[in-house]
């Protein structure tokens, strides 16, 4: 009883972590686009204004019930999906899911976002979700596949022994040095999964007006704002662990997270946008060739 | 006379009361009684899916000095349950509001139930099946029923129907010869007489029966290349049959391929035989099949701007999963093909309801006619919300866990090609499920649908219970899975260990109950966190972000057609729609044929052929 | 092309059946039932002719068996060609004579014919011929006339009421036979004396019974035959 | 010649192959004529051929016909006797060729009367025109006409006729 | 047992003399028929009631080798029960001016029994000619110009036939000197070899026109389609089986394991094609009937050229399945005469008409659990045991042609029941009296499967067995059916 309690406590305090994180994560990249663009970039606590200001908004627009529990459902997802992401200290219901589950339960944000933008009935944003989905489809072959890869070289889908096995052995052991093709993939999946450029087909402000996001202001931008940042924080972290051992402490596995983070963040501020059918053609022709040669390293 | 004998009877009396009763009002009342009599006495039988040894029914025919007996085992009392419970919720559906519209658009209802019960007890027959000719009997009289069940609209159904029964005859052409092949070596239909030799079988002889039987029963599963006639069949079947065809009816052939391929000649004889020439065994051969016919159908799916062809393509598809599943040895697989079929059913019957129901108010299936309806139909809205879940097989419901099981058996199997297809299969989904509720529920409302009701009660209850059971048993999928343990024991095949929340095994756990309370405490979270900010404004749909341009409802904006442009830039080139071509080629290979052979009758001398044939048989014998 | 194939098949099949032939030896047939019949036929049937005893005796089902195929053929026909037997029709058209010379020497030959073919008819068990070769002459006696005298009317319920009668002769011998305790078309009463004219049992009666059976189905076939151009030929005036 | 002191191979051949022959002569007749009168005349010939066969059948060298006459009525000896029982056959056949030739010929005046054609192939043609008509279906043969400009064959002169008195 | 004599030469007698009862009272002549068929049907059960063993009765009261005999066995017996039957069912009772399309059907049916019955190779030829020349009438009696034309090309096939039978008889009396099956029998190693196949060869093609043999039955879609309904329902049903019959008594009783019966399977296998096939693109019931029992015939062929029990069994299954449904299903294109297209919503105007469509579409598929589906069991269960690559070929095309078979069956089935936009439809509702009795005979096939299955199996087990065949026409030591076969052995599959 007594640990089924500490799980509980667990479950709660996890996703507040993993939002502090995830808002840093967010000035990290604003950071580093302005590094890369030259420019100073934002304070340290702007992550967490830009929220409050945008929950604080006045004009409050609503398309009905759905748009609502889109926004709800976009960040309980993320909630959700934290605690069974372990951190140090703390494993959550990490041993009730794993890691298919946690790639499956990550979907139900997008579903929610998707469902949210639906019912605003504005074409942009069914367009955007079209492109969402489609560029969803391609990112997860390869991250599917190498999700299975891990899987079979671990024996189990529990992230916990893997973190585990990974850090009994050291760095040799750490699915980097052991798997590296699929660590090559894994990146690649990751970076097309946060929707940034040049993979960013989906909100292309340019051609229709920032897609999904086209009806949300206030409270409802503010929701996928927080989603954001969680979704950087779940990719990273779920990277982390797989690959690079998770975190032996906080001080590690912090570094580890920001730096994995790092490398997506400044190849995104350095390529331009993808068309859609590029995007699918690009992601199914190197990430799951790098994949699928992985696994085969992986199985023989 | 215990509980078989009468579930039997009164399966048999109620369709011939239904078949008598079509012309009264009621019909459709009186047979979702006798469907619940029914249901209630299969519970009789609940025992069953807890280790209870097998039932006999007390009465068995000799025909031609064959027996033939009716037994129920864990097994078919599971895909029992299936059948009696969506036969009910479309009976049910079918006997209300839905039927009285049914009969002022020209329909009989009260053939329709007719037709249902008729489908119920040929499956109740087949299911009972305790040997192989009363197998097949049975699996002639599903395959006929449902051919009913299809051409009752009239119109372009008897055509489909036609082409189902086509391919359903060849099927069972392949099946009488695998049988009668059988009853040569064994000289009985007994399953034991032949579970005895099967061993002793060589590998010729274990590859014809696999192909016999896998061609004749996979037919009227889907399996690829044999699926062409099933979305279009389902499709232009009444709404409340689809429901019942969708739901269950293609599963017999499940059944039936598992009672002879996996219980009878068994797995372990289709793993060792290698296929020539490849690295593939004969049951690698049948996985890849499996694996094709997830994703064809699926990403056919995807293309249908018809809600109820869109469901039918998914039918043939998750076929796919079960029988990937069953064809796993490991238990996890097994376990997840069997209770795949269980939520399958649970969720495309509300679907295809969910579908009739938007086709009861608009009198369109057409997902570029529609649109918008979520404020109209609300709790339609939700109850396709839960079921396209399951469907697509994301938490928390049951879609998930069913599939999570097979995922799982394949990464421990290690089969990595399969897991992507399977996946990919999954993601397609996604993707169609959300066109078909988009296209559907959300977007702009049309202005000939601004008077639209929710449907009445009648129609709606069978829904709320069926979806009821969607998020129950993803809640709690030991209920499911105490059943297909059950099952597999019937099979034979090694029993998976699971506890009410899902599986613990050393190499990774699901427990749906943590799961499902932490993502609802999630939701709760985000629902907190969302209504602690300042108050919204409802504002009009139409009011919107339109590029400075003002709406109004004449302007269709609604974004439906051709929903996944960007996708079938890519990807459209790959529909060549092979099997048509093929099926299509047959036709007329067949036609040419026909009228070749039409020539010779149509020679104008009739005896230059007995010439010929004389001097041939003569050279044949003499020369 | 058509006929090519035929000639090439035609020529195949005539080499074949040339191939088959070439493996018999003429003359050399194993005779079993044709010896067994030589030796016992003149006991067991008493016929001085044995193919008669054949055709009546030990095959008189193949007989019974033809004259109805002969009456089968000529109901058909006037089926075919139209009820003659049933109106009268035919009487309408006009009689007249090709000539007298052709007349008279029909009117001479009628009774000579007639008188020719009973007498073979009845020796049928005797001598060559029998039923069938005199019931031709009877139904040729009977023809004559249509020919010198085209238009001229047949007494069709005569030949109608011949024919019935004659082939329930046949019948009803056999069957008395069958009645008596014996089989079916077994030669009844006493063999008498071999080559006398009252011989070979009711083989005579059965011989007369197919002649005029014979002579009535030829006369009627070859009546609406003739009934049906003279006919046409009405009609194409 | 006598037949009976030919050489006995010669004479084989004669009999045999003459009715073999005459047998196909007989198919290859009704084969290649199109007229249905001489139609009926090769099946008579084809007829004659396998009644000729069956008489060979019973032929022995240096026996008699099957009758007791004049010296062997007396002493009943019947054993150089021919085969009685092809003979019997024979007359059989016979008999039922001739029922059907007068039966066949009945149908030809019918048909001469009816269609104005003996040639089978116009028969055959006006036949199908009137089975498609009582079916009430198209007529098989349009779906075979070429569809190009290329011009039709005029169908049978009898068929055309018809179709005009109708 | 020399009564059953009476079924050939009581309708004889009454053909004969039926013109002279016609003058002399037409209400006796119209009695007449109906009630010599109903007391040969008599005679036969009498016969068949009485029957333990197989009989061989001596006509004329010569012993067998030199006479003519008969053969009584069950299954000839059966077959001499059901062809009055079956003329009473489809008798031309309503037409007056029929007087001598009666008389046709009396030889007809005495010929028919004849043939059933018969021993002797040259009286089977005299039989079939009589039910040659018979049939000739009957396709003309329609006196349509179109009717008369078939009935021509028919005659003109079948008398070909007639010559090529001949020449086989012939042939064989050259080599062994006899005509009697039984001593054909005896002596079937004289008939072992090219020249004896080759007889069998051209007696199978004789015979085979009126069995619609493969290349022979050009004249079956013209007959069928011009002559009457009821014509073509005994032709199909009750001629074409009785032809089947004839060819299979000599085979199994004079060409015992031999090659002959390849030949059959031959044949078989290409009528079952070209029939199924034909019928699949006729565009008319009757046409499409006439191709569809081409088809059967096929099928009946293929099974009885499985040797050995099995073949017979599955063969007469076969055959008396397709007795019962073939005519019914003639019977229905007497109002249902047109096009396919044309019969849209028939179901409506005649919903029983529909139904028996339906069902006797159904068993001629083989749907369990209808006769037709055990008696394709059996056929598919006599293939596979024969265990050779030719018959599992035969077994694929089978199970090709049932697929084909079902397709259009089902479309006409699926054409009744579709919504109809015509308003002529009057002539679209059907007789259904006598279909009804044949739907009532098949319908109580089903419910007794079991005496009727293993009261088949002793009759095809007792015509299968050359040996008991020879020793009851020789009249040796006449012993029990049951004695010979093991009495133990149920009837099965």
């Amino acid at each position: 009883m007594n640990e089924t309690l500490l799980t509980i406590l667990e479950v709660i305090f996890m996703p507040v972590v993993a939002f502090v994180i995830g808002l840093f994560m967010v000035l990290m990249m604003r950071k580093l686009a302005a590094r890369l663009q030259r420019r100073v970039g934002p304070p340290l606590m702007q992550p967490f204004y830009d929220v409050i200001k945008l929950y604080g908004k006045q004009t409050q627009i609503s398309h009905g019930l759905i748009h609502d529990i889109g926004i709800i459902m976009a960040v309980g997802g993320y909630v959700a999906a934290e605690s069974l992401l372990p951190v140090p200290g703390m494993d959550g219901i990490a041993d009730k899911g794993g890691i298919v589950m946690l790639a499956y339960l990550t979907m139900i944000p997008s579903l929610g976002l998707a469902l949210g933008v639906g019912q605003c009935a504005n074409p942009n944003g069914s367009i955007g979700i079209s492109r969402a989905l489609t560029s969803m489809l391609a990112y997860d072959i390869p991250y599917i596949i190498v999700i299975f890869g891990v899987a079979y070289h671990f024996g189990s889908t529990n992230l916990i022994d893997i973190i585990d096995t990974q850090q009994a052995g050291g760095v040799a052991t750490w699915g980097i040095s052991e798997m590296p093709v699929l660590a090559i993939a894994g990146l690649f999946a990751l970076h097309a999964s946060l929707g940034k450029q040049p993979f960013e087909i989906y909100i292309a402000p340019a051609e229709i007006a920032t897609g999904p996001m086209v009806e949300m202001g206030g409270k409802y931008l503010g929701g996928l704002f927080v989603m954001q940042s969680f979704q950087l924080y779940t990719a990273s972290v779920l990277y982390v662990s797989l690959f690079l051992g998770g975190g032996e402490n906080w001080i590690t596995f912090l570094l580890k997270c920001f730096a994995v983070l790092a490398i997506p963040i400044i190849i995104a501020y350095l390529f331009p946008r993808y068309r859609t059918e590029d995007l699918v053609r690009l992601v199914w022709k190197w990430p799951v060739m790098l994949a699928l040669i992985g696994v085969a390293f992986v199985m023989t | 006379m215990n509980f078989l004998d009468g579930l039997l009877i009164l399966s048999l009396l109620s369709v011939i009361v239904t078949g008598f009763a079509q012309k009264l009002r009621s019909a459709g009342w009186l047979s979702s009684v006798l469907l619940g009599l029914q249901c209630l006495l299969l519970m009789g039988m609940a025992g069953l899916a807890y280790g209870s040894p097998a039932v006999s029914s007390s009465f068995s025919v000799s025909v031609l000095g064959q027996p033939l007996h009716w037994q129920f085992n864990a097994l078919s009392w599971f895909f029992a349950l299936i059948t009696l419970a969506s036969a009910l919720a479309s009976s049910v559906y079918a006997a209300g509001a839905w039927g009285e519209d049914y009969r002022l658009q020209g329909g009989n209802p009260g053939l329709l139930q007719f037709a249902l019960n008729l489908n119920v007890f040929a499956m109740l027959l087949l299911l009972a099946s305790g040997d192989l000719l009363s197998l097949f009997v049975g699996w002639e009289l599903v395959s006929w029923a449902s051919l009913l069940m299809m051409v009752l609209a009239g119109g372009a159904a008897g055509r489909f129907g036609l082409r189902y029964i086509v391919y359903a005859t060849a099927g069972a052409m392949a099946v009488m010869t695998g049988l009668v092949m059988i009853f040569q070596l064994t000289g009985s239909f007994q399953f034991a007489d032949f579970a005895a030799i099967a061993p002793s079988l060589s590998n010729a002889q274990v590859v014809t029966f696999t192909l016999l039987f896998v061609f004749g029963f996979g037919v009227k599963m889907g399996l690829l290349p044999f699926h062409l006639w099933q979305a279009d069949a389902y499709a232009e079947t009444p709404g409340p049959g689809a429901a019942f065809l969708g739901a269950i009816s293609s599963r017999m052939g499940l059944f039936a391929m598992l009672i002879l391929v996996i219980q009878l000649i068994g797995l372990g004889r289709l793993i060792n035989i290698e296929v020539p020439y490849s690295f593939f065994s004969l049951r690698d051969v049948l996985m890849w099949v499996a694996a094709f016919t997830i994703i064809f159908p699926t990403f056919t799916a995807m293309r249908q701007n018809d809600a109820r062809l869109l469901l039918a393509w998914h039918g043939i598809g998750q076929g796919g999963y079960m029988l990937m599943g069953l064809l796993m040895v490991n238990p996890l697989g097994s376990a997840g093909g069997l209770m795949h079929v269980f939520n399958y059913a649970s969720y495309q019957a509300v679907l295809f309801l969910v579908v009739t129901a938007v086709i009861y108010r608009t009198r369109t299936a057409d997902l570029n006619q529609l649109g918008g309806l979520v404020t109209r139909m609300p709790l339609s809205f939700l109850m396709m919300l839960i079921c396209i879940i399951g469907l697509a097989g994301i938490p928390p419901m049951n879609g998930f866990v069913s599939k999570w099981l097979i995922y799982r058996s394949l990464i421990v199997e290690g089969m990595p090609l399969l897991f992507v297809a399977s996946v990919v299969g999954t993601l397609g989904t996604i993707l169609s499920v959300y066109k078909l509720i988009h296209n559907t529920f959300l977007g702009q409302l049309r202005l000939e649908h601004e008077q639209i009701r929710e449907v009445p009660w009648s129609m709606m209850i069978p829904m709320l219970i069926l979806s009821a059971v969607v998020f129950i048993t993803g809640f709690l999928p030991g209920i499911v899975l105490d059943w297909v343990a059950s099952a597999q024991a019937a099979l034979g095949i090694p029993v998976l260990e699971h506890t009410l929340g899902g599986v613990e095994s050393p190499s990774g756990n699901l427990d749906m109950i943590w799961i499902c309370s932490v993502l609802f405490g999630g939701f709760a979270v985000g629902a907190l966190v969302f209504y602690s900010g300042n108050k919204s404004r409802r504002v009009h749909q139409l009011d919107n972000y339109a590029g400075g341009h003002f709406l109004t409802a004449d302007d269709r904006y609604h974004y439906s057609n051709n929903f996944y442009a960007g996708l079938m830039h890519h990807i459209g080139h790959w529909y060549r729609g092979t099997f048509q071509w093929l099926e299509s080629s047959l036709g007329s290979a067949i036609s040419l044929l026909s009228a070749a052979t039409q020539m010779l009758f149509n020679s104008f001398h009739p005896a230059l052929f007995l010439l010929l044939a004389a001097t041939l048989s003569l050279l044949f014998f003499a020369g | 092309m058509r006929n090519l194939t035929a000639l090439l098949f035609s020529g195949g099949l005539a080499f074949l059946l040339m191939v088959i032939a070439w493996q018999f030896t003429l003359g050399d047939a194993p005779m079993l039932i044709g010896a067994a019949i030589l030796d016992n036929a003149v006991k067991e049937v008493g016929a001085a002719n044995l193919v008669t005893s054949v055709v009546l005796g030990y095959r008189g089902i193949d007989t019974l068996g033809e004259i109805a195929i002969l009456f089968t053929a000529a109901t058909a026909t006037s089926m075919v060609l139209g009820s003659f037997a049933m109106t009268d029709e035919a009487s309408e058209t006009e009689q007249r004579e090709d000539g007298s010379i052709l007349g008279s020497s029909v009117r001479l030959f009628f009774p000579l014919l007639l008188t020719l073919g009973l007498y073979i008819i009845v020796h049928g068990h005797l001598t060559p011929g029998g039923g069938f070769q005199g019931g031709v002459i009877l139904a040729g006696a009977f023809f004559l006339p249509l020919l010198a005298i085209p238009g001229r009317s047949i007494n069709h319920g005569g030949i109608a009421l011949v024919e019935g009668f004659s082939g329930a002769a046949f019948i009803l011998i056999g069957l008395t036979a069958l009645f008596s305790g014996q089989a079916f078309l077994q030669p009844l009463f006493e063999h008498g004396v071999i080559g006398h004219l009252f011989s070979a049992g009711s083989l005579p009666l059965l011989y007369i019974a197919v002649g005029l059976k014979v002579g009535a189905e030829l006369s009627g076939l070859l009546a609406n035959l003739a009934g049906i151009s003279s006919h046409a030929a009405e009609a194409e005036k | 010649m006598n037949p009976i002191e030919m050489n006995p191979v010669a004479l084989q051949w004669l009999l045999y192959f003459g009715a073999m022959g005459l047998i196909v002569i007989g198919i290859a007749g009704v084969v290649l004529h199109q007229n249905i009168f001489r139609m009926v005349l090769a099946l008579a010939i084809a007829e004659a051929g396998g009644n000729l066969l069956l008489v060979i059948a019973g032929f022995r060298f240096g026996a008699v016909a099957p009758i007791l006459q004049d010296d062997a009525l007396q002493t009943l000896n019947t054993s150089n006797m021919v085969d009685p029982v092809p003979q019997a056959m024979v007359l059989t056949s016979i008999v039922i060729g001739v029922g059907i030739q007068a039966l066949a010929l009945a149908l030809i005046i019918r048909i001469h009367q009816r269609y104005g054609t003996l040639n089978m192939r116009e028969v055959h043609a006006c036949m199908m025109v009137d089975i498609n008509k009582s079916a009430a279906v198209d007529d098989l043969l349009s779906a075979q006409q070429p569809r190009g400009r290329r011009p039709l064959p005029s169908p049978p002169e009898s068929t055309a006729k018809r179709a005009n008195n109708e | 047992m020399n009564s059953i004599v009476l079924n050939i030469a009581l309708p004889l007698l009454v053909a004969f003399l039926l013109p002279l009862i016609h003058a002399s009272s037409r209400i006796a002549a119209r009695i007449t028929g109906p009630l010599v068929l109903m007391v040969m049907m008599w005679s036969a059960v009498i016969v068949f009631k009485a029957l333990e063993y197989p009989v061989s009765i001596a006509l004329g009261g010569f012993l067998p080798p030199v006479g003519v005999s008969f053969h009584l066995d069950q299954l000839a017996l059966l077959m001499a029960t059901i062809i009055p039957l079956l003329m009473l069912l489809l008798w031309p009772y309503q037409y007056e001016q029929n007087l001598r399309e009666q008389t046709v059907l009396l030889l007809l049916a005495a010929a028919s029994s004849g043939l059933a019955l018969s021993g002797d190779l040259f009286n089977i030829y005299v039989f079939y000619e009589l039910i040659s020349v018979a049939s000739f009438g009957l396709a003309a009696a329609n006196r349509q110009a179109s009717s008369f034309a078939a009935a021509f090309r028919y005659l003109l096939i079948s008398g070909l036939g007639t010559v090529l039978a001949l020449t086989g008889i012939a042939l064989i009396y050259t080599q062994t000197g006899t005509l009697n099956l039984a001593q054909l029998g005896l002596l079937s190693s004289r008939l072992d070899n090219p020249l004896g196949l080759s007889a069998f060869a051209l007696i199978l093609l004789g015979i085979g026109v009126k069995a619609e043999i493969f290349p022979l039955n050009g004249w079956v879609a013209e007959v069928y389609s011009t002559a009457s309904t009821r014509t073509s329902a005994l032709l199909a049903g009750l001629v074409s089986k009785l032809a089947v019959l004839a060819i299979v008594r000599i085979l199994v009783v004079a060409y015992d394991d031999s090659e002959a019966g390849l030949m059959l399977l031959v044949f078989g296998v290409l009528g079952i094609i070209w029939g199924e096939f034909s019928a699949w693109r006729a565009q008319d019931l009757k046409r499409m009937f006439a191709y569809s029992s081409i088809g059967q015939l096929g099928m009946i062929l293929l099974a009885f050229s499985i040797p050995g029990e099995a073949g017979m069994f599955a063969g007469i299954a076969m055959m008396l399945h397709h007795l019962v449904v073939k005519p019914a299903l003639f019977l229905l294109t007497e109002k249902w005469n047109h096009g396919t297209d044309s019969l849209r919503g028939a179901a409506r105007l005649s919903p029983l008409a529909a139904a028996l469509f339906v069902l006797f579409a159904l068993s001629l598929i083989g749907v369990p659990p209808l006769p037709g589906f055990w008696a394709k069991m059996l056929l598919m269960s006599g293939l596979v045991g024969m265990d050779t690559s030719v018959y599992y070929i035969a077994l694929a095309v089978l199970m090709i042609a049932t697929v084909v078979e079902a397709q259009y069956l089902i479309r006409i089935a699926v054409t009744l029941y579709s919504a109809s936009d015509r308003s002529s439809e009057l002539r679209l509702a059907s007789n259904t009296g006598v279909m009804s009795l044949f739907a009532v005979v098949l319908l109580s096939a089903l419910l007794t499967l079991t005496p009727l299955g293993s009261k088949l199996y002793h009759i095809a087990a007792e015509s299968s067995n050359r040996a008991l065949y020879i020793r009851t026409t020789f009249n040796v030591n006449p012993t029990p059916v049951l004695e010979h076969k093991n009495a133990t052995q149920e009837a099965s599959l």
